[in-house]
């Protein structure tokens, strides 16, 4: 049974601060004109009627993270060999996510089937996975760019989430999601909130009631897979395309990354940090060959990959949280969900000559 | 010996093989006293540096950069510090921006033969610097890494 | 404790055989004793070898599981981590991620002709399956190797080669891209030797690895040989990061070469979508 | 735009000799146009030009070189073909130029700042110098001049400079003082503030180099030296000093080429104030060489040449 809970809209920051004593605490407010998840701090507005620019991925996933500290050193009995020694770098201590959207939490499932799978585990990211919880805020208001209906979730979808809070006229309606969730609250700060659980219940409804219509994209797998080989279409969709790494660095749910090596003088580190399918180095071989040499064929991997690919390895689930980031803060104004809905209405042409 | 009392700053000089790393070569032969802050980087020609060395070393920590080449119409490819000197001009007014002071880079010719000049524009650079005191840094753990193995290096 | 997929084994480099002009093949040991007793591969899994400081890049295990004195990698030299390694030598040490990927498919082999068809440094991982059955000899059948380089400098494993066209239980054709003084076997393109040796589809397998031009041609002249789909693997190359399927960058459609491949049966090859 | 109608009539009648041409249309949401490529008659229908025509279309020439292309430009916008040109860039005679008066173009980023946030827009109208925009079922009224990009403001060419077909009246450029001088009061701080200043805003660039694929003069695309390990620039570290070396990289490979279009600033999806580093280069590059990048194909660029006396360095000062 979920703990329910109820805060007073002026008691979210010395929730936070009480918080903050044993976790790391990011919430989001402006960094310039930017919103953005920032470690909590008394001082700064935190910003909760908007969605943050970014989602709050590098909590989990940082931007660029040691896998490995190298050392050389010469070997005293033999100058001429160089020792190595290389080890690995954990990451400790635990977040707490303070005003995360559904859609970003719920980005976050998309990684686990990919980083925690039954193949292959990533510690890094396990480390970080499980020791961050996410107080998710369901969503009141809905902008232009969301579709997170289209995509099985909602604007209360606690999916991925620890505690969802829905924000009511005086405070927020707590709701653990999860068993560690459900340790957070235990402030004295907050009440008991069952009593108003009904009235949350309804929010909730009315929020899914103003959501934009949804589309089918059952078909999406199938039909883009269809439109693999067509070339006009795929360079007529990525025209404007600047091949630049906005959408993917805003996702919640793009997961891709680079390993590369820096050293300074006798020590070094190997870096795992962000990449993205839009850039040409992504896939360039050393050969020079680029199976992907166009912004053509990369568009068509991210689209590809997130509506086609993954639902196919991974039961149909679509890995886009309609989180809209990429359509707001593509620089070239290009709408994934137009698309996407393209490739399913695609008719090829009936036989030409 | 350095001629500055107090710390030594991290100074780094990029001088043209053909003039002012001869010139630096002339001071030290004829035992002209010198302040010892300055690392001397040598290139073919003043034409070779890209300002962004100097703007590279100037965010890695380095409290000054000089630059010396030929004179004007002394260049060893004709007019390779020709070029150099727009450059590096528009590099001399665009750092301020950046809240480097403009003292901290600075460029200047000096030819093989003047050793004298040489010991005089190195002396009077790092006073300058000096005058100035070491430069603010970039905060993070991989710029004080890089400021770390720049002392150990020293 | 979950093993750490990005921790390379460090290993020590036994042995560096100088190939042809730009491939150099390493010998290496893993320096944990247990770790290289306990190492186990199938032939065509690949690793990741890194030079610290540098980085790290995907080289097919070319010697035979059978013989475990040591691990070969062929490298030629391409890029910033081939030209690093290029310069090490005997004693360095260096990382190493394996075993990665799938196999050659070879249980299913057993019983049938084998056909090898090798370009340049294409002949590493037809390398570990060729010892690897030669080793197993009595499971195959009639083996036939066709190894073509562009010169007779070009051709990798040139100390080996003599012992292989020596023995009677392997037929094994070398061609070079044209004439040269000395050059005592065929000359031409492989595909073209190919079908002069016009090898039996009946009961066989083709194995083909080299340049991409040399695939596109041969898998045309396997096809005329009377190959079917199935009977035809080849090895995909992509740029890999993780080695492990998470890192996104080598997938064709829904198959990642890293963990799907790098080994892909014609057959299989159809049914991806066209982005090589 | 009164002179919509005209440029859709002079783009049909060129089209059939054209591969493509680039022009705008409505955006994802009425804030919002998006660049349109029009390659089909009924293509041209969709195209609209107003105060959201923000994007560079310039950015696209380079990579459509070989094909016959169409390109409707603002006066700034020009300025970045001129420039192309003028590096040999582009070939004049592949691309095609509708020019039309400009009267501005709209800051979103002052839009957002003004409203709060602006993600629930159901409407927005421009009637003369008034902005109506609904949202989430308010209506908000704005100045224009409130909203207007910052580069309007101290526009010297709302005209294209260059090209084959101009659309309506040529306008004068206003001498609206309206806007900020950014760089003037950034230029009055203490060094020790505008160090601070760049390592904060610097902090939150996520390396998605938009800003470079955004800018119409940033050329070598795919073989920038930001992802490039030999020669090894930058690190793939997270630090602010990679990101800022990058804006420097970025803005010095601009000096005396930038026509300060502003869409390094304006693609920032974190909104870093790019552009800052760019004025003041050209503020440099003018006051040293009495050089404007982009105003004349046949003009060389200040530091491709250089003179043996130069009249305004004074470098034996030193």
């Amino acid at each position: 049974m979920a703990k329910v809970q109820f805060i007073k809209s002026a008691d979210v920051k010395p929730w936070l601060a009480e918080l903050a004593k044993e976790h790391r605490v990011f919430a989001p407010s402006y960094d310039g004109e930017a919103l953005l998840f920032r470690p909590f701090d008394l001082e700064q507005e935190i910003i909760l009627d908007r969605a943050a620019t970014m989602p709050p991925k590098k909590t989990v996933f940082p931007q660029s993270e040691k896998l490995v500290d190298f050392t050389y050193s010469k070997d005293p009995e033999n100058l001429s060999r160089v020792k190595i020694d290389a080890r690995e770098t954990l990451p400790e201590g635990s977040t707490v996510v303070f005003g995360s959207r559904p859609c970003d939490a719920r980005g976050f499932t998309m990684f686990d089937r990919v980083y925690l799978s039954d193949k292959n585990t990533d510690i890094y990211y396990q480390a970080r996975r499980k020791n961050t919880l996410f107080i998710t805020l369901a969503c009141r208001t809905i902008e232009n760019t969301c579709f997170c209906n289209w995509v099985d979730s909602d604007p209360c979808d606690p999916t991925g989430s620890d505690v969802l809070a829905i924000p009511m006229n005086d405070g927020y309606l707590l709701e653990s999601v999860s068993e560690q969730g459900e340790k957070l609250l235990n402030s004295k700060l907050l009440a008991d909130g069952s009593s108003r659980k009904v009235e949350a219940d309804k929010i909730c409804q009315e929020i899914a009631g103003s959501i934009n219509n949804t589309k089918d994209l059952s078909q999406a797998p199938a039909k883009l897979l269809a439109v693999f080989d067509n070339m006009q279409f795929w360079e007529e969709v990525s025209a404007k395309c600047l091949s630049c790494g906005a959408c993917t660095y805003l996702c919640p749910s793009c997961y891709c990354f680079n390993i590369t090596d820096e050293t300074n003088g006798m020590k070094g580190k190997r870096l795992r940090s962000w990449d993205n399918c839009m850039s040409a180095q992504f896939t360039m071989e050393a050969s020079g060959h680029n199976p992907r040499p166009t912004k053509a064929h990369r568009l068509k991997n991210r689209v590809g990959h997130k509506f086609s690919y993954y639902p196919t390895i991974h039961g149909g689930v679509i890995s886009c949280c309609g989180c809209g980031r990429c359509i707001k803060s593509c620089p070239a104004g290009i709408d994934i969900r137009e698309i996407v809905l393209k490739a399913i209405d695609f008719e090829p042409a009936a036989v030409e000559e | 010996m350095p001629v500055l009392k107090g710390k030594e700053l991290r100074i780094v000089g990029f001088l043209c093989n053909w003039c002012s790393y001869g010139g630096a070569d002339t001071a030290g032969v004829g035992r002209f006293n010198q302040p010892t802050d300055l690392r001397i980087i040598r290139v073919p020609c003043s034409g070779r540096i890209d300002p962004l060395f100097i703007m590279k070393t100037l965010l890695n920590g380095a409290d000054g950069v000089l630059v010396s080449g030929c004179h004007p119409r002394d260049c060893h490819y004709a007019e390779g510090n020709f070029y150099a000197r727009r450059r590096l001009e528009v590099l001399h007014r665009f750092l301020p921006i950046l809240g480097i002071e403009p003292g901290r880079f600075e460029y200047t010719w000096v030819s093989a033969s003047e050793g004298q000049r040489w010991q005089q524009v190195v002396t009077r650079f790092t006073e300058q610097i000096h005058k100035l005191g070491p430069a603010p840094k970039i905060a993070g753990p991989a710029a004080s890494e890089t400021l770390r193995q720049m002392e150990a290096a020293l | 404790m979950t093993k750490n997929i990005y921790l390379p084994e460090m290993a020590t480099i036994q042995e560096v055989i100088r190939e042809t002009h730009n491939i150099m093949t390493f010998r290496v040991t893993l320096n944990n004793p247990e770790a290289m007793k306990n190492f186990s591969f199938k032939p065509g899994q690949v690793g990741q070898v890194s030079s610290f400081g540098t980085g790290e890049a995907t080289f097919v295990i070319n010697s035979p599981p059978t013989r475990m004195d040591y691990l070969q990698f062929s490298v030629m030299r391409t890029g910033e981590v081939t030209s690093k390694l290029h310069s090490l030598k005997a004693g360095d040490q260096i990382g190493v991620r394996a075993p990665l990927g799938n196999s050659f498919p070879y249980e299913d082999m057993k019983g049938k002709d084998i056909v090898f068809v090798g370009g340049g440094i294409g002949m590493a991982p037809l390398r570990t399956l060729l010892l690897f059955m030669l080793d197993n000899r009595a499971d195959y059948g009639k083996i036939t190797l066709l190894y073509g380089a562009r010169s007779p400098v070009d051709m990798a494993y040139s100390y080996e080669l003599q012992d292989w066209l020596d023995r009677d239980d392997l037929d094994t054709y070398l061609t070079i891209d044209a004439p040269y003084e000395g050059w005592q076997h065929k000359v031409g393109l492989i595909p073209n030797v190919l079908l002069d040796i016009a090898p039996s589809p009946g009961n066989s397998v083709a194995i083909t690895c080299g340049p991409p031009i040399m695939i596109k041609f041969t898998l045309q002249a396997l096809e005329k040989l009377g190959f079917k789909d199935e009977q035809i693997v080849t090895t995909l190359e992509k740029r890999m990061k993780c080695g492990v399927g998470i890192c996104g960058r080598c997938n064709i459609g829904t198959s990642y070469v890293c963990m799907d491949g790098p080994v892909f049966t014609r057959a299989q090859l159809r049914q991806l979508p066209n982005e090589l | 735009m009164k002179y919509q109608q005209e440029l859709k009539d002079s783009i049909r009648k060129a089209l059939p000799g054209l591969d493509v041409v680039i022009a705008w249309s409505a955006g994802y949401d009425p804030l919002h146009a998006t660049p349109h490529f029009i390659r089909r008659e009924e293509d041209i229908d969709r195209l609209e030009i107003g105060p959201f025509s923000v994007h560079n279309l310039a950015t696209y020439l380079p990579g459509l070189r070989g094909k016959k292309v169409g390109i409707v430009v603002k006066g700034c916008d020009s300025r970045s073909v001129i420039e192309l040109l003028q590096e040999n860039l582009i070939n004049r005679e592949e691309v095609t130029i509708f020019g039309f008066p400009c009267t501005g173009v709209v800051d979103q980023t002052k839009i957002r700042k003004a409203l709060g946030h602006t993600g629930k827009v159901d409407f927005c109208q421009i009637a003369s110098q008034t902005v109506v925009i609904g949202l989430g079922g308010e209506e908000h009224k704005l100045r224009l001049s409130k909203v207007l990009a910052d580069k309007c403001f101290s526009c010297q060419y709302p005209n294209a400079l260059i090209s084959d077909h101009f659309v309506g009246e040529k306008i004068s450029p206003s001498v609206q003082t309206e806007g900020d001088d950014d760089l003037e009061a950034f230029e009055k701080m203490p060094m020790d503030e505008r160090f601070a200043f760049w390592q904060k805003e610097m902090d939150r660039c996520i390396r998605c180099y938009a800003c470079r694929n955004a800018c119409p003069m940033c050329v070598c695309r795919d073989h920038c030296l930001a992802e490039s390990r030999d020669p090894h620039w930058l690190s793939q570290e997270d630090s602010v000093r990679d990101k800022w070396m990058f804006q420097l990289i970025h803005a010095y490979h601009l000096a005396g080429r930038c026509t300060e279009c502003g869409e390094c600033q304006r693609a920032c999806p974190m909104d870093i104030p790019l552009l800052l580093l760019k004025k003041k280069m050209n503020k440099e590059i003018k006051e040293l060489f009495q050089y404007e990048a982009g105003v004349d194909p046949e003009a060389t660029p200040p530091l491709l040449s250089f003179k043996m006396e130069e009249e305004n360095i004074n470098e034996r000062e030193w």
